[in-house]
């Protein structure tokens, strides 16, 4: 605590930052409170304050790219938590951004919640959730200090669990939001360690602080706060093998996992990393171990993306992925691509959501790809909506998704990974592969929602997504104008498509003017691939896939072959896959089954018959003592007088010896 | 003033057990006043000091009255919980057991305000009287007013064996307050090991917990919001005031041992709240290894371990009242503890799905409530210390927390309506009320933990480790 | 010829005089006025006779006189003994105004003052000749009064106290002539010369005058005689012995161990009855469980309790009897005062006070007797706010102080048990589910009240005003 | 102290005194009559009695002999008590077997 404080930002009084930061918290409590009296006014009212919240980001935005003595953005002080420790607010280039996308993409996914959850009896209670979402996410955020983003961190797991569970009576979203709880808390343990051994170094729980001293830890001590932070990382952006909360967390409805599952909660991770790239920069070691596991999580979403056959399970597969690339480019230290994809990826896979939402509820909860089918022309505006977030994440050159994947991928081969460039490279392949298998099964082809689910190898309906008889509050009935929930998704295939359009230009894109004060100008390895033929590799991928995905479900004769072919994989899955390569499994015998065999060993065993067994053994002993005791009480004159005899043999003997000696 | 402050609840408990009637609102009326008047008149008399000769022989022993910076809120926490715990009475004969709240609340203002070592082990029994009535009247079984009385009899003696042989060797008694290495020689390890056995046994820790779930479960709700609350924390108080203060080379010397025993408790009270069917004894098992934690942050004797400690030992107090006061409140709408049966209260009951929210949350250590930070600043304390092992063991049992947390809330709370089961009203104002502040207090607390923490907890005065000499005062 | 004694000497035991004096006028005037007088003049005489002679020997109180040649000594110690004695009459006579059957007659009375004549003597003996008559004294009339209810179980007690406590006055009979024998005095201060600690028959003599002791202070194994006639004896007697008895034998045993010892013998020689007071803390308090019978329950908590108080004594510390003292009347306050609740109890011809059976659901019935029995309970464990609390600490301080761990850890132990068994009757009267047996219960008499409320005013207020006596010493001349 | 008494050494004394009391001992202990006990107690105190007069002849005090007076009496005075309530006992048990009074037991 002697230390100097290093203050990352420019401090001074930003009320407007904080007027942000509070003002979802405020909507939260209104809405939580005055539910009953606000009804639908509380969507209205939550929707309005997402959207001011993203007004006053955008008038925060010179306060966040100002730059000061080498002091970058706006700092805030608030309050002193405890002596020696402070907490405060920090607008960066890097917090601005994801505040932008936070309350941006978060106020129209309000707007079509608006829509979506029409006539749901808790709909003042969703919106507080999301509202108080909103608030915990720019906690995470905007806190210049690590615990602020601790708190943060584990405020945006409640709202998560809180949306998972939100149809709590549904005992599926229960286990699901549990899961993802405990995980998440697991990954906020990760990050509190972290923070144990940067206060145990440098007395401070500042990033200035933490970050300055970036060079003094010593190899050993900053790899062990590398892995902590990213234990919580991995937990919140679902990275192997702590993702298994996340296609389970498809429970919530569709808007929370376009909000929280897709566009910015599980990109947390992400942020935290590119937060502490100054730790990162320092640590070979932690940028292989990361970008590895990016890459791997990258390539394990993918592959479990292709056999899956909910709408929402398969663009969690997805974002999972996804997110794989953003962790493994800002692990290996490409902070500006990952961030890209950061960026992009909020976008197109927002819209993925929201237009899944349209589908499902326009099926009325179906979620099942299989017994969709032939939507294109029921559904059109649903249909152009996922054809162009499709288009964008496999990455088709002039969307979004091509400029920033292609930044990640060429950024792992330039800091000297070429694994990782061709895992990269070959999950962009299986991008394209699994979400065109998607287009053309939902869309294309017969409507199957009459089928009867057995021929299409659904064995348990029930079990296949949010099956209609369980929602009984029966919010499908009532239709909200149609334009409430095709609104935002319009809006949303703008950037979809020209967001990456930024990165254009190279070093003197936008992007990069944007980012480079915060994270430097890169010095790379000289690579012998350019950009341009890095873009040409995957794109051959991205076609190969799609080719494929069309062979398989596109052509006329896979179309009408449908019912079989579907029926035929269903039946035939491997297990492997089918049970995602065993991770739950694997963890639930680990950890749940391990932790509740020993509760049972305590609370059947230990406790009652070791540990209070001596006490108890104790109190018999006593209790028997007493019976032996009045046993000798034989109510005899005899037998006591034999008592007395003994006793004064005893002494008698006792002080014939003493006296004698 | 002071004097007051004991006598007033322990009058007004007695004359209510003396008195006639059973009208539910006059009994909760006046105990509530008596409980906030005591919290008005801990505030006027903060710096006040009363001193009356007791004993000069074998030792100097005084009643000895004086509230330290722990103690002041130790005592603020208590009037809350009894204020709230007084509220939520809902029994049909509410004048044995408000009355016993009230002596329950005299007895450990009592003991936090003695100055004196001989005084405090007077508190340390006398407050085991009132709730052995309680579970002997309104317990579910006699055994576990035995367990309870027995349990922490044993442990008030080797108390009183301790003060004795204490006040022998150091000629006084009137010592609570002040710092030093009071005792030092061969009788040192005795006297020290007969409080931390005596403060053990009451916090609990491993292995002599085996009381405290059953007698949790076993206490009508209220009562169980004050003793989970407040009386476990007379061990920790007299950890703090008493060995950290005055044997602190003993506490260095034994404080492997103690962060062993500590560690354990965390882990297995952890484990075993995981597989609990009661709703109750979750809460019990889960105190059992949060109050580990704060065993184990004394044994490091780390100033930032001891100043989350002081915190932890309100935070930990507000969510075990709000809970036991909340799943009071459940029991009686359901009938039943056995989270085999409990569901659907959220849908049923929002706002007491909400509190029991808040509270249970605040156990699991949500951050941004009162748990949060103490659990925080106790673990960076303890690696400071150098114990990453036990830290690594610390941060596993927050993992299990949230686990068992989870379970208890999600059991009780969410899961379908039973629909044959009949709708009871959701929380009335006063049932609310009595819950509430407890609430606004953890998250006041967890916002802002200065009030804590700069209030002074971690001011007990405490002696340089290296200092043999003999008591200062502060 | 006349007699070699001095006013002095009959100045010294006239507070004795008065009370045997007081017990004669008791039978005359039931002699005389057997037709009109109530029991409550004999009863009322009784009392005040006591009280006066409280105050007589109040009066001694600072002075240090030694009547009879020595065989008498008045001092604090005597004074202080001897007002416990008083007490614990009191507290019987007390009792003896209970309402329904075994009623005393004015005989009875007149023998438990010379019975207490007995004690008072004790207090102040200071030779084996004095000793022995005040024992006789006490126990030839307690052999009577124990025998003096129309019950078989009382003619027992009366058989089984007599022949076992013969025998023992016997054995301590013998062991005073070995003292004789060693010493060739009967007094006991001529013990305390060096000389003793090689002489045979000093330390057989102490042996046998120590199990003397030890039979009147019903320490294991002499104790099996106790719980059987404390639970045949009439209630005011059973209480006149536990605390009356214990009493006067301590200060004996107090006097024999600081004053007639040569000290480098005195730890050694003593031994025996440290350990027997340890085995008696643990048996007694073990023996107490599964009882049915109050008074019983309470003869074996007395035997732990005099193994407290002679814990305190180990070490032979002065400041160890000072608490052992107090202690003692603790104790005697404590036990009055439940024997107390069980006279209010007992209003029938039953003595339904003295059985267990009576307190299922008293909590319910009479919630006063059954928080008075609570509290006296909860005071004989140990716990505060009672005189018995500081009671235990003080022993405890002596006897860590004294270096007598395992005793100390003994008395530990025992006390833990003994909440179990006191415990076990609270229980009994607040457990709701216990059936209310319809033990018929009447109104009570206004005497035991009186006495429950001063015991009890007195057990708390000892723990305030802790009366730690002083100048007790010396004990001999 | 004088060794012998009437030519026969003090020890003679004690050891006869012992040797009686510890008959009479072995009398209350084992015999169940409780008169033949009550005579057995009369043993033990007499041989007292006599250790008292051999010692007051020894040390030349004659305490010892006062002593002996005084248990003379007292055991007089026993005597009639324990007669008088073995008496009650016998009246109302009809027999004097110490083995058959144990109502009061445990």
């Amino acid at each position: 605590m002697a230390n100097p404080e290093h203050v990352m930002g420019v401090v001074g009084s930003y009320p407007l930052l904080v007027a942000l930061w509070l003002l979802p918290l405020f909507g939260a409590i209104l809405c939580w409170a005055f539910g009953p009296q606000l009804k639908r006014a509380a969507g209205w009212a939550a929707t309005l304050i997402a959207f001011v919240a993203f007004g006053l980001t955008i008038a925060s935005w010179g306060a966040g790219t100002q730059s000061l003595n080498g002091a970058l953005g706006a700092d805030q002080p608030l309050v002193s938590w405890m002596p020696g420790f402070h907490l405060g607010l920090l607008l960066d280039p890097l917090s601005l951004l994801w505040a932008c996308i936070i309350t941006g993409v978060g106020a129209l996914i309000h707007l079509y919640s608006i829509g979506y959850m029409e006539g749901d009896s808790a709909f003042a209670r969703f919106f507080a959730y999301m509202n108080f979402f909103l608030f915990a996410m720019l906690t995470l955020v905007l806190s210049d200090n690590f615990v602020g983003l601790l708190v943060g961190w584990g405020l945006v797991g409640l709202a998560s669990y809180f949306l998972i569970g939100f149809w709590f009576y549904k005992p599926s979203a229960v286990a699901a939001a549990r899961k993802a709880f405990v995980i998440n808390v697991a990954g906020d343990v990760g990050i509190m360690f972290a923070i144990f051994l940067i206060v145990q170094k440098t007395g401070s729980i500042s990033f200035g602080n933490a970050f300055a001293a970036a060079d003094t830890y010593g190899p050993t001590l900053l790899l062990a706060i590398c892995i902590s932070l990213f234990i919580g990382a991995a937990a919140k952006s679902a990275q192997v093998p702590l993702h298994t909360w996340l296609p389970d967390a498809m429970e919530g409805p569709t808007p929370v996992s376009a909000l929280i599952h897709a566009a910015t909660m599980v990109t947390a991770g992400v942020y935290l990393i590119a937060r502490c790239a100054p730790l990162w920069s320092h640590d070979g070691n932690a940028q292989l171990l990361v970008g590895t596991i990016g890459g791997v999580t990258a390539l394990v979403g993918a592959i479990l993306g292709m056999v899956q056959w909910d709408i929402k399970r398969i663009l969690a597969y997805s974002t999972m992925s996804q997110i794989g690339y953003m962790i493994m480019g800002v692990g290996v230290g490409a902070y500006e691509a990952g961030v890209a994809h950061f960026f992009t990826h909020a976008f197109f896979k927002a819209q993925l959501f929201l237009g899944s939402g349209l589908i499902i509820h326009a099926l009325a909860n179906e979620q099942d790809v299989r017994r969709m089918g032939g939507l294109r022309k029921r559904l059109p505006f649903a249909f152009i909506a996922m054809l162009v977030g499709v288009l964008a994440i496999c990455g088709i050159p002039g969307l979004s998704g091509s400029f920033s994947k292609d930044a990640v991928i060429q950024g792992a081969l330039e800091h000297g990974h070429p694994w990782l460039y061709a895992v990269g490279i070959v999950t962009a392949g299986m991008t394209a592969y699994y979400m065109f298998r998607m287009l053309f099964v939902t869309f294309f082809g017969k409507y199957r929602g009459e089928v009867d689910p057995s021929e299409l190898g659904i064995r348990h309906p029930e079990f296949a997504g949010t099956a209609t008889h369980l929602a009984d509050d029966g919010h499908e009935h009532h239709h909200a104008p149609a334009w409430l929930m095709n609104v935002p998704v319009a809006i949303l295939i703008v950037p979809s498509i020209f967001a990456g359009w930024l990165l254009y230009g190279g070093a003197n894109s936008p992007w990069h003017r944007f980012f480079d004060p915060q994270f430097g100008v890169g010095h790379f390895v000289g690579v012998p691939i350019s950009e341009f033929t890095t873009t040409l590799v995957t794109l051959a991928c991205v076609v190969v896939g799609i080719l494929i995905a069309y062979l398989r479900y596109g052509t006329k004769a896979a179309r009408e072959g449908a019912i079989e072919r579907l029926r035929r994989e269903s039946v035939g899955m491997s297990p492997i896959l089918a049970n995602a390569f065993y991770f739950d499994v694997a963890l639930d015998a680990l950890f749940v089954k391990t932790s509740e065999g020993l509760g049972r060993l305590v609370s059947r065993v230990l406790d009652p018959h070791v540990v209070d067994g001596a006490v108890r053994e104790s109190t018999i002993v006593t209790q028997w003592s007493g019976a032996l005791v009045r046993s000798f009480q034989t109510g005899l004159v005899r037998a006591y007088a034999v008592f007395l005899a003994v006793g004064i043999a005893c002494f008698a003997a006792f002080y014939a010896f003493h006296g004698v000696h | 003033m002071l004097l007051a402050l004991v006598l007033l609840p322990i009058l007004a408990g007695s004359a209510m057990l003396l008195s006639r009637g059973e009208d539910r609102r006059v009994y909760r009326g006046i105990g509530v006043v008596v409980a906030l008047a005591t919290l008005a008149i801990a505030i006027a008399a903060r710096s006040d000091d009363w001193s009356v000769p007791w004993l000069r022989a074998p030792f100097v022993a005084n009643f000895h009255l004086g509230i330290g910076t722990l103690a002041f809120w130790l005592i603020a926490l208590l009037a809350l919980c009894t204020a709230c715990a007084v509220l939520a009475v809902d029994s049909a004969r509410p004048r044995a057991l408000v009355g016993q709240l009230l002596l329950l609340e005299g007895t450990m203002l009592g003991l936090f305000i003695s100055r004196d070592l001989l005084l405090f082990a007077f508190f340390y029994d006398l407050m085991l009287v009132p709730v052995f009535f309680v579970l002997l009247e309104r317990g579910e079984h006699p055994r576990d007013a035995w367990r309870y009385i027995i349990y922490n009899f044993a442990g008030g003696l080797l108390l009183l064996f301790a003060t004795a042989a204490f006040g022998v060797l150091h000629g006084t008694t009137d010592v609570i307050g002040t710092a030093g290495n009071a005792i030092s020689g061969t009788w040192a390890p005795w006297i020290f090991w007969g409080f931390a056995i005596a403060f053990l046994v009451k916090t609990p820790a491993f292995p002599l917990h085996t009381w405290m779930p059953n007698t949790y479960a076993s206490l009508p709700a209220p009562v169980a919001a004050v003793v989970g609350a407040v009386q476990s924390k007379a061990g920790l108080y007299g950890f703090f005031v008493i060995a950290l203060a005055l044997m602190p080379q003993e506490v260095a010397r034994y404080s492997g041992t103690l962060i062993v025993l500590g560690s354990i408790s965390l882990l297995y009270g952890a484990v075993a709240a995981l597989v609990q069917t009661d709703a109750k004894r979750v809460v019990a098992y889960s105190s059992l290894s949060h109050l580990g934690l704060i065993v184990i942050a004394i044994a490091t004797q780390q100033p930032l371990a001891l100043a989350g400690a002081a915190l932890y030992i309100i935070a930990h107090g507000l969510f075990t009242a709000a809970l036991f006061i909340g799943l009071g409140y459940v029991e009686e709408r359901e009938e039943t503890r056995s989270l085999a049966r409990l569901r659907g209260i959220g849908a049923k009951n929002p706002r007491l799905a909400g509190a029991l929210t808040i509270a249970g949350l605040a156990m699991l250590g949500l951050p941004g409530l009162a748990g949060f930070v103490g659990e925080l600043v106790i673990i960076t304390g303890i690696v400071q210390s150098g114990n990453i092992a036990v830290a690594v063991v610390a941060v596993i049992s927050v993992v299990l927390a949230s686990a068992y947390v989870l379970r208890l809330f999600q059991g009780i709370v969410n899961g379908p309506v039973v629909h044959d089961l009949p709708v009871r009203r959701d929380l009335s104002w006063r049932e609310g009320i009595a819950i509430a502040p407890l609430l606004l207090a953890l998250l006041y607390l967890g916002v802002n933990p200065h009030a804590v923490l700069a209030g002074g907890a971690v001011a007990i005065p405490r002696a340089p480790l290296s200092s043999t000499s003999g008591v200062s005062t502060p | 010829m006349t007699l070699p004694f001095t006013h002095v000497d009959w100045a010294a035991i006239a507070p004795l005089e008065v009370l045997a004096a007081t017990g004669l006028l008791v039978l005359l005037l039931d002699l005389v006025l057997r037709p009109f007088a109530p029991r409550a003049l004999s009863l009322g005489i009784a009392i005040l006779g006591t009280i006066a002679t409280a105050v007589m020997i109040g009066q001694q109180y600072g002075t240090n006189v030694a009547a009879f040649n020595g065989g008498y000594i008045v001092g604090n110690f005597s004074v202080l003994f001897g007002g416990v004695v008083l007490l614990g009459t009191l507290g019987a006579l007390a009792l003896m105004g209970r309402g329904g059957g075994d009623r005393e007659s004015a005989g009875t009375i007149a023998l438990l003052l010379w019975s207490a004549c007995g004690a008072l003597l004790l207090a102040g003996a200071s030779t084996t000749m004095t000793v022995f008559l005040g024992i006789e004294l006490l126990s030839l009339s307690l052999y009577c009064l124990c025998g003096l209810a129309d019950r078989a179980s009382a003619r027992e007690a009366a058989l089984k106290y007599l022949l076992l406590s013969s025998t023992a006055s016997a054995v301590l009979l013998f062991g005073m002539a070995l003292l004789f024998g060693a010493s060739g005095s009967v007094s006991l201060a001529a013990l305390a010369t060096p000389a003793m600690v090689g002489n045979p028959l000093f330390w057989m003599g102490s042996g046998f005058f120590l199990v003397g002791i030890a039979f009147k202070l019903s320490l294991v194994p002499f104790h099996a005689w106790a719980p059987d006639v404390y639970e045949g004896a009439p209630l005011p007697i059973t209480a006149f012995m536990t605390v009356v008895t214990k009493a006067a034998t301590i200060a004996i045993f107090a006097r024999f161990a600081y004053a007639a010892l040569p000290s480098g013998a005195s730890q050694m020689l003593l031994l025996p009855i440290w350990i027997v007071a340890g085995i008696s803390m643990i048996v007694g308090n073990v023996g107490m469980l599964a009882q049915h019978d109050l008074k019983r329950l309470l003869g074996y908590s007395g035997i732990a309790q005099v193994g407290y108080i002679l814990a305190a004594l180990a070490g032979t510390t002065r400041l160890g009897l000072r608490y052992a003292f107090f202690y003692l009347a603790v104790y005697a306050v404590m036990n009055l005062g439940a024997f107390a609740v069980a006279a209010a109890l007992s209003t029938g011809d039953a003595e339904e006070g003295a059985k267990l059976e009576t307190y299922r659901g008293l909590g319910a019935r009479r919630p006063l007797l059954a928080a008075a029995m609570t509290f006296f309970l909860l005071a004989l464990a140990g716990l505060p706010p009672t005189a018995g609390f500081l009671g235990k600490i003080l022993i405890l301080a002596a006897t860590a102080g004294s270096g007598y761990l395992w005793l100390a850890a003994l008395l530990l132990v025992g006390t833990a048990i003994s909440l179990y068994a006191y415990a076990k009757v609270i229980m009994a009267m607040y457990r709701p589910d216990h059936r209310v047996r319809t033990v018929e219960l009447g109104t009570s008499a206004p005497l035991p009240w009186v006495s429950l409320a001063l015991c009890l005013v007195a057990t708390i207020a000892f723990t305030f005003y802790p009366l730690l006596p002083t100048g007790l010493f010396p004990l001999v001349k | 102290m004088a060794t012998s008494f009437a030519g026969v050494p003090i020890f003679y004394y004690e050891a006869l005194a012992s040797i009686l009391f510890f008959i009479g001992l072995t009398g209350a202990i084992a015999r169940r009559n409780p008169l033949v006990m009550l005579m057995s107690i009369e043993l033990m105190f007499n041989a007292a009695n006599l250790a008292f007069i051999v010692f007051a002849r020894a040390w030349l005090n004659n305490a010892g002999q006062i002593f002996a007076f005084l248990v003379i009496t007292v055991a007089a005075a026993e005597a009639a008590i324990a007669l008088a309530i073995v008496v009650v006992v016998f009246r109302s048990a009809q027999q004097v077997d110490v083995d058959e009074v144990r109502v009061l037991h445990g």
